[in-house]
């Protein structure tokens, strides 16, 4: 069954930010107006380098952060505010895995505890019914269920990451939250965990929002793609679409940047400096503009580019204003102009 | 852009390099006999995970192996010199001036307490006998080359007020000050965003074509050694398992633990259905078993019906010219052209 | 539950000879305080009248051996100090119990709720820890009046501002830790997170510094004691030994020393049991 | 612009904590005992209780009482001395020359003193000198100042006759009880300079130095030495607050007519105005204190200028 399970509205998050000892504080929006409908049963990539704001924006979605403002609906039911049972019931079925093995476990409990304790929070089954669960849970995502004994410090980084998936998944949630999963593990470790999630994913008809930076993995596992820059989602669409045809110059930069898979493709890349701008000091305009090499002077640098889907395209979102133009003859709607 | 077998002259060899730990834990050799070569004006990779010993490798050419560690066999040859036998002085002279070295997390290699024109001065001081308005120019010229803008206002600057890729770039102008002739690069760009660790390495690139500098490249990152290795030495649980130059490892990588991390690394454009996942974990150094350390998780053994793996330790053999395997797969055995 | 640890924890004190001799040592006088009455050769409030002064290891004609001397009313030294740490050690412990049990809830409270109750915790906080312990104890101590309850509960309430800003911080830093995160997205209760998946992490350093602070508390209490604003006199106490030892000091050396010294080393033997703890769990707790 | 306005609200904060220390320190002394009860005799009569609360404005409503007081603290009137026919800032203001000449010597003789023996000891770590600063370090925090005073005073002043046992006004007065107070700064800094010292060799930076070419002394002071100290300043300014307390004690033990002297002798005879304004005195040069290590942390760490989140 098609249809959008999450549903972001103008999702924004600002911090405060002290700027030094004695300058006192600043404010920057980690997030900043991201609209995003998330489909029952796909798997969305959220990328970005440091400092974008996917994270935030995880940790939004399963309500680990609040929002500053924006709403968020899940199965057509506003949750931004929700509190108690509704709350409770959200959390069963919406559940996040992190970045980190090592500090995704609390160190003094063993692992059967850690991940027996969604079903104790949520009143499932009697004990013995829970340890059989967690024995399950244990050998689906490939451990051994007298693993459940152990603690955290007896594993590799791998093996933990497997117990936080099955921790995740343990409830049988619709929807899930991976957050970086990968990236703390060696490479030749990273593959099983990729493996382990698109099979469990497939196998639990799960949605998954998958969080990282490096854009191989992205590809390899989303169904969709979303880019975000400094707060921003500039760039939307489906995984082929995307990589093949990238629209906005900065997912252009992005893919540009990535080395080649093989030295006969080695091109000669630009050295000089181009660098995120401080998020305390953001450039006005479209964000990208300081850094695009298709940048137009007096436009730019002075609206907010619309998310927007190019006119020949209509299943990708773009938020650029030269390239919304290329695709079309149709001026700028002013309505849609900001700030 | 690189030929894959032209013959330059060798400027640094080492030779059966052994570096030995003795912690509570146990004993264990981090870098286990390890030899190579880096030809003038060329880029070496060496390959590896968390454990594989090739930062220690690094470290241990640099005389700079930390403290429970001892550097106990092996030679360091830098133009038929052998680093190993020189006094702690002589040491010194070399270490910035002929080989330099830069590190994975940029921010923290720098001294949080000194401008960054203060950082870089130190080199001159250490090894140049110059003037003070000498040492600002050069010092000045040095962040200009490394692309750094406006090089005589960020001369002034504290390291925590960079970002990382100008931090690194701070390192590199340090690192390249005195015109070394080797640059060892430790893993440099894997703290950085992927737009800026494009950027650094074409700097290395460019910075090294014009200057002949001979770079050893440490890293963990496949697409890295494809954009920057000439040759590469594959290491696996403290030992080289395979080396060769860089066309000929990704045409026709030959030990099971290359073409596994091949395979189990998603390729940008090139979407498998699945990874071919390497089974298990990298192995406890302290705990490897007499026979090939990657055994253990090796399903070309198995395919093969090998037993001796678990029992014989295999050399590194040179199956064809230029290029060596440690794997009993092919031991004894010419591999076909 | 931790059986693994505490099994590493004591092998680890083994390997660790000033742990072990720090153990020894507030064992001994720990066994002194609880069976004093068994233990000291006399009672430490007869005055040897004939024997005021005498150095030690004087013999009575009774046969009594006064092992560290006698004070300026004949009573026995090594009696006295027997006696006199049982004071100390009560005293002391409950005093920093009290302070530990006010300041772990408040600063757990305060980390975890934040918002306008933080604010206040901490603004006492920060007014408590700008008085100096001894000041603050001494205020405490005129505000209750004289009395041994007094006096703990001005030690007690002294310290607990520390162990709340300790507290405090680190149930911040754990409040982001992944694994509280995870408890939170599992739907646990605040109730479960605050005292199962935070207070154990901060309980460990909690009774570090409460090991520590016991030894500053000890010294505190004697230095009032001294100052004849702390321990009532009719009570035996290392601190009142040494303020009447005072009087003769310059005639009898032997009062003020083995008083104080049953004092040094009683604070050694927890700074050292402290020191041990904290570098025994700082490195690899959260590994 | 920025810059002062937070300035200014460090140093309202500083202010308020002031207040509020003065506000706790009166309600604590009036409400729970009646300074009245204490100051007549045991066999006064009710009659004579009431006359004294009256004479000492006691008897009114205890918040106009705090409101008075406090009206007059911030004129800098802090009442008359109740057993001397003086002004309790009077007396204080005496006082107060002693305590910082003792705590100044002691800063003076404790910080060298501790910076050495802690850089030596990190230096050849695991030596002889190591091993014997750590246990001297160690046994100086356990020792009370107040019996390390009697212990020199028997030995040095009583046993040698070198120096003076107690008594204010000569130099050489006010030697041996500055040595004291500075065990207390000792025992606390050489053990932070150690420890600070070899944390600060783990650091990136050396490693960077020493791949530079940099010998082992160079790397020493050159970087290390800058970077291990920032704590150990940090900890010298916080120290002084325990330096204060210590001061209390040790000058009853050398007789010292200083702050601590004066606080102890006004609540052996109840005179709770000296007794206040002595309090608030000490409460605030803490503070003054916190506030300069607050800004010689910034001007030491480049660092905490810089952005943090909040």
């Amino acid at each position: 069954m098609s249809g959008v399970i999450m549903r972001a509205s103008a999702l924004t998050k600002e911090y405060q930010v002290r700027r030094g000892a004695l300058k006192g504080t600043a404010t920057v929006k980690a997030v900043n107006g991201v609209n995003l409908d998330i489909r029952r049963g796909e798997t969305i990539g959220l990328v970005g380098e440091s400092g974008c704001g996917k994270t935030t924006l995880g940790r939004m979605l399963v309500k680990l952060l609040e929002p500053t403002s924006g709403k968020i609906e899940f199965d057509g039911k506003d949750v931004t505010n929700v509190r108690g049972r509704e709350l409770k019931e959200f959390r069963r079925r919406v559940q996040i895995v992190f970045q980190d093995p090592f500090s995704s476990l609390d160190p003094r409990a063993r692992i059967g505890d850690s991940m027996a304790e969604p079903l104790l929070h949520h009143g499932v089954g009697d004990k013995d019914e829970r340890q059989e669960r967690v024995a399950k849970m244990l050998e689906m995502v490939g451990l051994h269920r007298s693993h459940a004994t152990r603690f955290p410090h007896e594993f590799s980084g791998g093996q933990r990451q497997r117990i936080g998936i099955g921790r995740a998944l343990i409830l049988r949630p619709d929807f899930v939250v991976a957050d970086e999963p990968v990236s703390a593990l060696d490479v030749s470790v990273q593959a099983q965990i990729l493996n382990l999630l698109a099979d469990l994913q497939q196998e639990l008809s799960l949605t998954l929002v998958f969080v990282a930076h490096n854009l191989a993995v992205v590809e390899h596992i989303s169904d969709r793609v979303a880019v975000m820059y400094l707060g921003r989602i500039v760039e939307l669409a489906e995984r082929s679409e995307l990589f093949s045809r990238p629209t906005h110059p900065y997912t252009e930069m992005l893919l540009d940047a990535v080395p080649a898979s093989h030295p006969r493709n080695r091109r000669p890349r630009a050295p000089e400096a181009s660098e995120l701008p401080s998020p305390l000091d953001p450039p006005a305009g479209c964000l990208f503009h300081p850094r695009c090499p298709i940048f137009e002077a007096g436009f730019c640098d002075e609206v907010v580019p619309p998310l927007h889907p190019p006119p020949s395209e209509p299943s990708r979102l773009v938020a650029c204003h030269v390239r919304i133009r290329e695709g079309q003859t149709r001026t700028f709607d002013e309505g849609e102009s900001q700030k | 852009m690189s030929e894959a077998h032209d013959d330059g002259r060798v400027l640094l060899e080492i030779k059966g390099l052994t570096t030995a730990f003795s912690l509570a834990e146990g004993d264990f050799n981090a870098v286990d006999n390890v030899s190579f070569s880096v030809k003038e004006g060329r880029t070496l990779s060496l390959v590896g995970e968390s454990g594989s010993g090739k930062s220690m490798t690094a470290l241990s050419v640099m005389g700079l192996v930390p403290s429970p560690g001892k550097v106990v066999a092996g030679e360091v040859l830098l133009d038929g010199r052998n680093l190993l036998d020189m006094s702690a002085r002589e040491m010194r002279k070399i270490r910035g001036a002929e080989i330099s070295m830069i590190f994975q997390q940029p921010t923290s290699a720098l001294n949080p307490t000194y401008r960054v024109g203060t950082q870089i001065r130190e080199v001159f001081k250490l090894h140049r006998d110059w003037t003070r308005q000498v040492e600002t120019e050069k010092v000045i010229a040095a962040l200009r080359a490394v692309g750094m803008p406006d090089p005589e206002a960020r001369l002034r600057a504290y390291p925590h007020e960079l970002s990382g890729g100008m931090a690194q770039r701070v390192m590199i102008a340090m690192a390249l000050a005195c015109e070394p002739r080797i640059l060892i690069a430790d893993e440099p760009t894997t703290a950085l965003d992927v737009t800026i660790q494009s950027q650094i390495l074409e700097l290395i690139r460019e910075l090294q074509s014009s200057s002949d500098t001979s770079v050893i490249l440490i890293t963990h990152d496949l697409g890295v050694v494809a954009e920057m290795a000439d040759e590469v030495a594959v290491m696996y649980a403290g030992e080289i398992v395979e080396t060769t130059d860089v066309e000929t490892l990704f045409d026709e990588p030959l030990h099971p633990y290359t073409k596994g991390l091949m395979g189990s690394v998603p390729v940008l454009g090139d979407p498998r259905p699945r990874l071919e996942a390497i089974p298990g974990t990298v192995p406890n150094l302290t705990e490897l078993s007499v026979g090939c350390r990657f055994a253990s998780r090796c399903q070309a053994r198995i395919e093969a019906g090998l037993t001796v793996c678990q029992t014989h330790h295999p050399e590194l053999v040179e199956v064809r010219p230029g290029h060596a395997v440690r794997c009993w797969l092919y031991s004894g055995q010419e591999v076909a052209e | 539950m931790f059986a693994g640890r505490e099994v590493g924890t004591l092998r680890s004190m083994f390997t660790t000879p000033s742990a072990l001799v720090g153990v020894v040592v507030l064992a001994t006088v720990v066994v002194c305080a609880i069976f004093a009455d068994v233990i000291s050769p006399v009672d430490p409030a007869q005055q040897h009248l004939l024997y005021r002064l005498s150095p030690p290891g004087t013999v009575s004609e009774d046969g009594v051996t006064f092992v560290l001397g006698t004070d300026g009313l004949g009573r026995d030294v090594l009696s006295g100090i027997i006696h006199g740490s049982r004071v100390s050690l009560i005293v002391a412990v409950t005093a920093v119990g009290l302070g530990m049990l006010i300041g772990v809830a408040l600063g757990l409270v305060s980390g975890y709720s934040g918002g306008w109750l933080d604010t206040v915790i901490m603004r006492a906080v920060d007014v408590t820890i700008v008085l100096p312990f001894m000041l603050m104890a001494l205020v405490l101590r005129l505000a209750l009046g004289p009395g041994l309850g007094s006096i703990v509960i001005a030690l007690g309430i002294s310290g607990w501002a520390t162990h709340a800003r300790l507290v405090r911080g680190e149930v911040l830093s754990l409040r982001n830790k992944e694994y509280v995160l995870a408890s939170v997205a599992n739907g646990a209760p605040h109730g479960f997170i605050m005292l199962r998946r935070i207070l154990p992490h901060v309980l460990a350093s909690a009774i570090v510094l409460a090991s520590l602070q016991v030894g500053v508390t000890i010294v505190a209490e004697a230095s009032l004691t001294f100052l004849g604003l702390g321990v009532p006199p009719e009570i035996p106490s290392w601190g009142q030994m040494l303020a009447n030892g005072r009087d003769y000091m310059t005639r009898a050396w032997w009062v003020t020393t083995f008083s104080g010294l049953a004092i040094v080393l009683t604070v050694l033997a927890l700074n050292l049991i402290g020191d041990w703890l904290r570098d025994y769990r700082d490195p690899r707790l959260e590994r | 612009m920025r810059a002062g306005l937070v300035v200014l609200r460090r140093l309202g904060e500083t202010l308020l904590t002031v207040f509020l220390m003065v506000t706790i320190v009166f309600f604590l002394l009036r409400v729970v005992g009646d300074p009245a009860e204490l100051l007549v005799a045991p066999e006064a009569t009710h009659a004579d209780l009431d006359k004294l609360r009256a004479q000492l404005g006691l008897d009114r409503p205890l918040l106009e009482q705090y409101v008075d007081y406090m009206r007059s603290v911030v004129t800098f009137d802090f009442g008359r001395s109740l057993t001397q026919n003086r002004g309790a800032g009077e007396l204080v203001g005496e006082a107060v020359r002693p305590t910082l000449e003792l705590t100044g010597l002691a800063l003076l003789i404790g910080v060298p003193v501790s910076i050495i023996l802690g850089s030596i000891a990190a230096l050849r770590r695991g030596g002889i000198v190591d091993t014997v600063t750590t246990a001297f370090a160690t046994l100086g925090r356990a020792m009370p100042s107040f019996w390390l005073g009697l212990m020199l005073i028997i030995t040095v002043a009583v046993g040698l006759r070198w120096l003076p046992a107690s008594g204010y006004g000569t130099f050489q007065q006010l030697i041996l009880p500055s040595v004291t107070l500075s065990m207390i700064v000792i025992a606390d800094v050489t053990r932070l300079t150690r420890s600070s010292l070899l944390e600060a060799y783990g650091n990136d930076y050396v490693r960077t130095a020493y791949a530079k070419g940099a010998g082992p002394a160079r790397v020493t002071w050159f970087h290390v030495f800058r970077n291990a100290m920032v704590p150990v300043i940090t900890i010298i300014g916080l120290r002084t607050a325990v330096l204060i307390s210590g001061s209390i004690v040790v000058e009853s033990v050398f007789a010292v007519p200083g702050l601590g002297w004066l606080l102890i002798r006004a609540i052996n005879r109840f005179d709770f105005p000296v007794v206040q304004a002595t309090i608030i005195l000490i409460g605030f040069l803490v503070i003054a204190t916190s506030l300069l290590v607050d800004i010689a942390y910034v001007l030491i760490d480049p660092r905490s200028r810089s952005v943090r989140r909040a």
